[in-house]
């Protein structure tokens, strides 16, 4: 085999994609091969062994789990290297020619949750508009497109919007006294959303939810940043706590919604596979994972510690335990 | 020729059911009847003999338009039933061969059982109100057509396990259960032994009481025994056609005679 | 021949009103054969049509044309013309290049508008272009120090600027275009700077990233598709004629046939993704094939195309009349000689439909494929055969799916052009058996 | 020698034992074939098989188990000391596999010889270059196993070589010794045939058996971590990220149900009556060029019927129906989906059956329209009953494909595991779930993951239960037709 | 009882070419033949007669193992040809149908050429050397059958174009053409004309010469004119077997004359 091999993550996908095209075209070395296919399904196959038929590189959109190392060093796989490539926000927009939204995660928390507090008491949801939620918004109906839970995105609207939302209520209280003061039980009630239609979960991928807001115009619809600034003219953004996403206030850390991807290396097969290392290091140049890189003008945020991670990169350090 | 005389018969002859006026059938360029002119008489049995493959389940075949079936079969000509010309746009096929039934050279039982298959006709045509009626139906045809006693026992089992007189019997009584005006035979006793075709003559006699018969046979003595009349085809042509009595004793055409005594074949 | 003599039964031109009742339930029966039939050609045509309206665009494309002045001094700073010292140029210096060449080009003929940024007018070029004079150089370094004319595609954007896909209105919002840049197009176009013309590319280059949609093609998917499905031919094919011929001909009626028969059956409804898993546990984690290889994908496809096969072709065996097999024994023939002879020509057909529409159904399929590896970007073509079945290559279908997913606007109408590639890929494949089928198409 | 020229060479002297049989046979009776038992061409068939066959069989078997033998003769020779701590002999194994493979590779490049390599002291990077990957650096221990292991995978590759040649000859030998005119050479080579017939058909059962296989295991895993009793009583489906999951198989095997129930209204009614159309009454250029179009359908990847599902008939039928009729406002539904993929599957039904009716005999059409039946009633009465077999056929087959979709469900039906009776909820199946489940983020080892194989599992056990009841069924109605 | 007698005579007859002993045949649970002994000679016509469903066809297709292929079919007892068992585990019946020739009572012509539907039987035994030698070979069958003057021009067009009549000719043309050393005849003359007929019977009587041919009819002129031996079946029971002469002129058993005389059926 002469060709590097990578899978993982669609949401890492397209960046892996542009990295492997320009390192086809500037190296001497072939075109890297990307699968998608999921993230734990790439850290699986990472995790397969070292050799010809397993591939190099992981791409995930999470961190890599301790069940995943256990099962590599079950396999052989001792060493992996770590690569955060930067961030990917998470932004709530609707169809452009719709009404203006600014959300906080508790107007989510109160739009979507089974259990809300009202007048200090836990009731079932009956919010029927935004309006209802907060009367600050338009009184238009409540249809929320929200990723599927196979969506490593999932996991970052859950603890980022919906969970700071059910704290912001105070329903996370109310949960945590209802569970006898066991506040993880309370948490996972926090995660319980209506099942009457209101709250759609989406299996597919981005284009899918464009796509259902092009048939339900009154609906809001969970995208990646990239996705969006490729899609502005169809689509319009809403605030999150009053910041309006973009690079640079994910950058800053101001808009919460955001969360790290990564690739992982089998340290094995570097200066084994041909051109492994000159790729992973092409992969976090400044001239790709840069601020100004191709990257970045798609949308990936750019990690404010590249440096350091060029570094790791340079000296092919593996990752150690998980903290 | 002597179209001119037939169909002066014609006018005087009340009772003729079926008229045919140069009829010329094609299985795509060869022509398989020529020029046929023929009447055939209402309560009458009619015989069609010659030798095999001269046409003469063609001609039957057109008689109820089977032959619309065959792509490559064209027929020219009239063919009147009751003065009404079959091959007429407005006629209905279907209607037509509810009048004429007919009863194919090779055995075709459907696919069903034996009770099934007698009963399908008086089904589709609403002959019976209940299935009393039908069953009565299915009993009668049977015990026509000398098949009730070997079957009465077994109506359920499929009319493919029977035997080859069996199945040809059993499309007998197909035919009869429909109660047709008119009932084409082409070579109705081939596969029967004496006494059951003995049982089927009888039954054609029976019909002729009410309706028109017309049966193929090879055997002159049948032919001789069921028939009135006689028509005796060769070649795809009609050589002749008169009362049975007149052919088998004095026939016109010489080729008549030849096949008669068994000199053309 | 008077009309009166009419004296048994109702005339034949008359119908009477049950045979008037009947006729209607048959023209009721044959309208509803025509309306399933209409049906189904309509539904045809409906997501034809769609395929068609947004798939036909991706064929043609928009291309700039314009002198490019090739630097030395830039190209090959030690002037040796050696490529491999020349390769270290890359194609971020060839779209400087690029760059200044288009901005040259438009200042003599004053077509660029105030205030606009060398990077907007770049912004015009497609980001494959440097890539392409990168190579065109590389492969020819003489042509270091000349000025040659240079074809480029245009940016995605532009492009759907011509195709009606982006409008100032959009544009206007659209953070990827401005309004300026589509002005320029509108006037380059004018100049004859800027055209749309038949886009070979996209039916014989391999994939590009999400970046330039204009450059994406399906040469790699299309070879990857043709090696499987010549592996899933010649396996599924007769294999499932070979068994279809055991269990119906040859097979006593007993449990195990009765196992086989069932487990057949159950295999046409194990979901496709199901034999991906399969083929990974077996063939490439059991018998070590390599990953993505259209080798493996045939294997996997060859597996869940058999129970089509299979279930097809005993139906037709089945409807072959027993007269005939009675015939064939008659006369001595062996059972193998019977079913040889004469019971399969009869079954043609039959098995023909069921090879059409299990091929069918492996060619469409992507499923299985994301598991085995080949859901993935292949810019690499496999090499020729045999070999080439162990390369890594992506599948049409793969393609498809994968450009619906991606972000940018453009990929809508390159995954319908995808499409179009694999009807007429599957059309084509199909014809011989059409044709085949209508050939032993009789009745008996 | 290489297996492709080892193959090529047995294929090539089974193809000369088939020329020499046929001459061997006419030779004996001075060519008049006449009194041969057999026609000439089966004694160079039986000739061909006795060739070909065994030595392919026999080369197969070895290479199956020739790893397996040389593995442990070789494991048998590392010492347990040589094992690193945490790891296996199965490890060390397969490091001495890669090792041996790239001294190979090395030695097969010319660019130095087995012992210079053994004694190189940076055989790692040796071996990297010749794009060889190890894990760890190499111990000599294990190099010696290596250099043991490439010994005997030479010797026994020579004996395998010999030994199939060997064969191949004395089967060749064998055959033509055999050939007398007397010889019953047709029902040799008939036997053999009936064998390979034989054969593949049993494919469908090692396929099964690989099905099971692969799925058990993991599926032994997810019920570790997850209980079987949740998974099929509960009735409520909710993976979540960080477990406490409710993973009830019920809401996705009614959506199942449901959606191929409303595939199946659609595709058999139009399917059967589009396939009647065709086969009795269009005429021959209507046929030809509508079944191949209606072909086209089962071609059309079904990610366009999703999309047509999500973007077409989704929002038309919540506008024309669900919402005025006040039943639904999802324009993802059960509806939508069955639907479409009713669309998809009119070709299974349409085209199979057309085949099957057009082989009904003419004579019975012939019987039945003698009668007097309209050619509906022929159809209904006659040619549907004579056809069943293979119409039933045909409608499982469409049954297999509906249960098994994915894009248009997941497009069409959206993703919410729901048990509704109402046709315009949005639902979702089995195996919507399997994938999504399979390609997710969420990590391998989890049951939120694991649970796709347990379902893969449980729908294979589902549909074969539905396929014995279909046989039984199929099997009492037939007995009265034939 | 009689089983004792009958093996004697076997013994002492040299020229037994069939032999069955205690032949039960049963379709799923009802018996179709019961306990049937029969030795048919060598260069003999043998006869069957019987009425229609009594289970001639049915032991015809025990003599050539043709019952093999109906599933529900079961035969008991021995059968054996030229002293050996047919039904031994160790007796291909393809060899079998090879020597033992048989024509059916419905014909079944191959959906293929004229040509190929006689020329099959030669080709797969490898009966020819060449082109020449099968053509001759078909058109000597196809003379024989009495077929060859109405097809010579037409050998390339489908046999199921054919008349019945001709059908029936074309199998029989088809079943000469391999020389099997038994011919078993299923109503061969049933769809013929007298000609037809005549011609048919002289090629059983040529046959004769050399091979030993059973024939089913239900015509006893016919069974008279071409058979030496004549077998008369009844509901299954194989009641009289003799000369043809002594059966028709002086038949045993009083089911045998009430048959002859068309008193029974
Ligand atoms: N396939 C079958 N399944 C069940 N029963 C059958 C089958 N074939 C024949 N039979 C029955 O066996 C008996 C003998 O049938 P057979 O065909 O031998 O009669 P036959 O003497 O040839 O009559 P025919 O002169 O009418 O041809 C009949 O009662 C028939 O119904
Ligand atoms: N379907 C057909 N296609 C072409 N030719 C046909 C077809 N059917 C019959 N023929 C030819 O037409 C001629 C007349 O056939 P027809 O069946 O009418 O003969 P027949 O008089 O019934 O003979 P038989 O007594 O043998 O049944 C024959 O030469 C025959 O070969
Ligand atoms: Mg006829
Ligand atoms: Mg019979």
């Amino acid at each position: 085999r002469d060709q590097i091999q990578s899978a993982g993550s669609s949401t890492v996908l397209p960046y892996a994609t542009i990295v492997a095209e320009a390192f086809g075209e500037n190296f001497d070395f072939p075109t890297p091969v990307v699968e998608s296919g999921g993230s734990g399904a790439g850290r699986k196959k990472l995790c397969e062994g070292v050799g010809e038929n397993t591939i190099d590189i992981a791409n995930s959109s999470s961190r890599i789990k301790q069940s995943d190392i256990d099962n590599c060093a079950a396999n052989g796989v001792t060493e992996i290297m770590e690569v955060r490539i930067g961030y990917d926000g998470i932004v709530f927009a609707s169809d452009i020619n719709g009404a203006d939204f600014a959300f906080t995660p508790a107007d989510w928390y109160n739009a979507l949750a089974a259990e809300v507090v009202k007048d200090g008491a836990l009731v079932a949801n009956a919010n029927k508009t935004w309006a209802d939620v907060n009367a600050a918004m338009p009184a238009q109906d409540i249809l929320a497109f929200i990723p599927g839970t196979k969506h490593g995105t999932r996991e970052v609207f859950d603890v980022k919007v919906l969970e700071a939302g059910c704290k912001a209520t105070g329903a996370l209280e109310a949960f945590t006294a209802a569970a006898g003061g066991d506040e993880k039980e309370g948490a996972k009630k926090c995660l319980n959303l209506r099942t009457d239609g209101v709250s759609v979960d989406i299996d597919g991928d981005y284009t899918e939810t464009l796509s259902r807001i092009d048939a339900n115009k009154n609906a809001i619809g969970v995208f990646g940043l990239s996705f969006y600034q490729n899609n502005t003219d169809k689509l319009k953004v809403a605030t999150m706590d009053g910041i309006v996403p973009s690079v640079d206030s994910i950058a800053s850390g101001d808009y919460p919604v955001s969360r790290p991807l990564f690739f992982y290396v089998k340290k094995a097969h570097l200066g084994v596979i041909p051109g492994l290392k000159e790729y992973i290091e092409f992969f976090v140049s400044d001239d790709m994972a840069g601020p100004e890189g191709p990257l970045a003008e798609y949308g990936l945020v750019s990690d404010p510690e590249l440096a350091a991670t060029q570094e790791m990169v340079a000296a092919e350090t593996p990752m150690g335990p998980l903290n | 020729m002597n179209d001119m005389t037939l169909t002066e018969r014609a006018l005087e002859a009340t009772e003729i059911k079926f008229a045919a006026r140069d009829v010329q059938v094609y299985y795509g360029t060869s022509r398989a009847i020529k020029d046929v002119n023929i009447d055939i008489l209402d309560k009458t049995v009619t015989a069609f003999i010659g030798p095999s493959g001269c046409g003469k389940s063609t001609f039957l075949r057109c008689l109820n338009r089977m032959n619309d079936t065959i792509d490559v079969c064209r027929v020219e000509g009239d063919i009147l039933l009751d003065g009404e010309d079959i091959y007429d746009k407005k006629v209905d096929p279907v209607q037509l061969r509810a009048k004429v039934g007919m009863v194919f050279q090779k055995p075709n039982p459907f696919p069903k059982s034996i009770y099934d298959n007698v009963a399908y006709g008086p089904k589709i045509h609403g002959l019976t109100r209940n299935k009393a009626e039908l069953d009565e139906v299915v009993e009668s045809s049977l015990r026509k057509a000398a098949l009730w006693n070997e079957v009465k026992d077994r109506l359920d089992s499929p009319g493919t396990g029977l035997s080859g007189g069996q199945q040809q019997r059993l499309c007998i009584a197909r035919a009869v259960a429909t109660s047709p005006e008119v009932l084409l035979m082409d070579e109705p006793c081939s596969a029967l032994d004496p006494i059951a075709t003995a049982q089927v003559e009888e039954l054609i006699d029976e019909l002729r009481g009410n309706f028109s018969v017309v049966i193929v046979t090879h055997s002159m003595q049948q032919a001789a025994r069921v028939s009135q009349r006689t028509a005796f085809f060769h070649l795809g042509n009609l050589v002749e056609l008169g009362d049975t009595t007149q052919i088998f004793t004095n026939p016109k055409d010489p080729r008549t005679e030849s096949y008669i005594t068994g000199r053309i074949g | 021949m008077t009309a009166e003599s009419t004296n048994s039964g109702t005339s034949l031109y008359k119908t009477d009103a049950r045979t008037k009742r009947r006729n209607a339930s048959e023209a009721r029966f044959r309208i509803y054969g025509m309306a399933a039939v209409g049906f189904g050609v309509l539904a045809l045509i409906v997501l034809l049509t769609s395929v068609l309206g947004t798939g036909l665009g991706a064929f043609r494309q928009t291309f700039l044309t314009m002198p490019v002045a090739l630097d030395a001094a830039t190209l090959d700073k030690k002037g040796n013309r050696d490529p491999a010292e020349m390769a270290k140029v890359t194609t971020i210096g060839y779209q400087k290049i690029l760059e200044k060449a288009l901005i040259a080009e438009l200042t003599e003929q004053k077509l660029i508008p105030e205030g606009m940024s060398a990077k907007d007018v770049g912004g015009l070029i497609s980001k494959e272009a440097p890539a392409q004079l990168r190579n065109k150089v590389l492969a020819n370094p003489e042509l270091v120090g000349q000025t040659i004319t240079f074809r480029a595609l245009a940016n995605g954007r532009i492009d759907g600027y011509f195709k009606g896909r982006v409008t100032m209105e959009s544009a206007a919002l659209d953070s990827n275009v401005s309004p300026a840049q589509l002005e320029l197009a509108d006037k380059m176009r004018a100049a004859n700077l800027l055209g749309l013309s038949f886009n070979w590319g996209f039916i014989f280059d391999p994939d590009a990233s999400e970046l330039r949609p204009e450059a994406a093609g399906l040469g790699v998917a299309i070879l990857g598709s043709l090696y499987m499905m010549i592996i899933v031919l010649v396996l599924s094919l007769p294999l499932g004629v070979a068994a279809s011929i055991y269990l119906e001909e040859f097979a006593p009626t007993n449990r195990w046939t009765d196992l086989i028969e069932v487990n057949i059956a159950n295999l046409a409804a194990v979901p496709s993704i199901v034999f991906g898993i399969l083929g990974l546990a077996v063939f490439i984690n059991f018998a070590n094939m390599p990953q993505s290889s259209p080798l493996v994908g045939g294997l996997v496809l060859t597996l869940m195309t058999l129970p089509t096969i299979i279930i097809a072709t005993r139906a037709a065996l089945k409807a072959v009349p027993p007269s005939i097999k009675d015939a064939a024994l008659g006369v001595g023939a062996s059972k193998t000689q019977t079913v040889f002879h004469h019971v399969l020509p009869l079954a043609m057909p039959g098995i023909l439909t069921g090879t059409i529409i299990g091929l069918a159904q492996a060619l469409g399929e992507t499923a299985p494929l994301l598991l085995i590896g080949m859901v993935a970007f292949v810019r690499d073509y496999p090499g020729a055969p045999p070999e080439g079945f162990l390369d890594p290559a992506s599948a049409l279908p793969v393609q498809v799916y994968n450009f619906t997913q991606r972000a940018d606007p453009a990929f809508i109408e390159r995954a319908s052009g995808a499409i179009i590639v694999l009807l007429v890929f599957l059309l084509t494949m199909n014809i011989l058996a059409i044709i085949l089928r209508r050939r032993f198409e009789r009745r008996w | 020698m290489s297996l492709g020229i080892l193959s090529l060479i047995v294929a090539a002297l089974a193809a000369a034992g088939f020329f020499l049989g046929r001459r061997f046979a006419l030779a004996k009776v001075a060519g008049d074939a006449r009194r041969l038992h057999s026609l000439p061409g089966y004694y160079g068939q039986t000739v061909f098989l006795f060739t070909a066959v065994p030595a392919f069989l026999v080369l197969g078997l070895w290479l199956l188990i020739q790893p397996i033998v040389i593995e442990n003769r070789v494991a048998g020779t590392i010492a347990p000391a040589d094992i690193p701590e945490g790891s296996s002999v199965g490890l060390v194994m397969s490091d001495v596999r890669r090792i041996a493979d790239g001294i190979e590779r090395v030695v097969s490049e010319g660019r130095m010889t087995e012992p210079e390599l053994a004694a190189h002291d940076d055989i790692r990077g040796e071996l990297a270059s010749a794009g060889v990957a190890l894990g760890n650096d190499v111990r000599p221990s294990v190099v010696e196993a290596a250099r043991n292991y490439r010994d005997l995978s030479a010797a026994s590759s020579l004996a395998m070589s010999g030994l199939v040649l060997a064969l191949a000859l004395a089967g060749m030998a064998f055959a033509l010794r055999r050939i007398s005119p007397d010889f019953r050479a047709r029902n040799v080579s008939e036997t053999f045939v009936r064998y390979l017939l034989i054969a593949a058909s049993t494919v469908a059962i090692l396929t099964t058996v690989g099905i099971v296989l692969s799925l058990v295991f993991e599926t032994v895993h997810f019920f570790r971590l997850y209980s079987a009793d949740k998974f099929f009583f509960n009735t409520v489906w909710n993976p979540q990220f960080r477990g406490g999951s409710d993973l009830g198989i019920w809401p996705l095997l009614w959506g199942t149900m449901y959606v191929s129930l409303i595939a199946l209204l659609v595709s058999v009614p139009v399917g059967i009556f589009a396939a009647i159309y065709l086969a009795e009454y269009a005429s021959k250029r209507v046929r030809a060029v509508a079944k191949p179009m209606i072909e086209i359908l089962a071609g059309i990847p079904t990610i366009v019927y999703g999309l047509f599902a999500l973007i077409t008939v989704g929002p038309m039928l919540r506008d024309f129906f669900a919402q005025p009729m006040g039943i639904g406002s999802s324009s993802s539904s059960v509806m939508t989906a069955g639907l479409v993929m009713g669309i998809m599957l009119i070709p299974f039904v349409s085209s199979l059956s057309d085949d099957i009716i057009n082989a009904v005999p003419q004579s019975l059409r012939d019987g039945s329209y003698g009668l007097g039946a309209t050619q509906s009633e022929t159809v209904k009465q006659v040619i549907l009953p004579a056809a069943l077999p293979g119409i039933v056929g045909a409608i499982l087959l469409a049954a297999s494909r509906a249960i098994g979709e994915t894009m248009i469900v997941v497009l069409g039906a959206g993703a919410a595991a729901k048990m509704s009776l109402n046709p315009f909820d949005a639902m979702t199946t089995v195996t919507v779930k399997i994938v999504s489940q399979l390609t997710g983020d969420t990590e391998f080892a989890s049951p939120e993951t694991l649970v796709a194989f347990a379902l893969g599992l449980t729908l294979f056990v589902f549909t074969l239960g539905l396929n014995v009841l279909a046989l039984y069924i199929v099997r009492k109605y037939r007995e009265q037709y034939e």
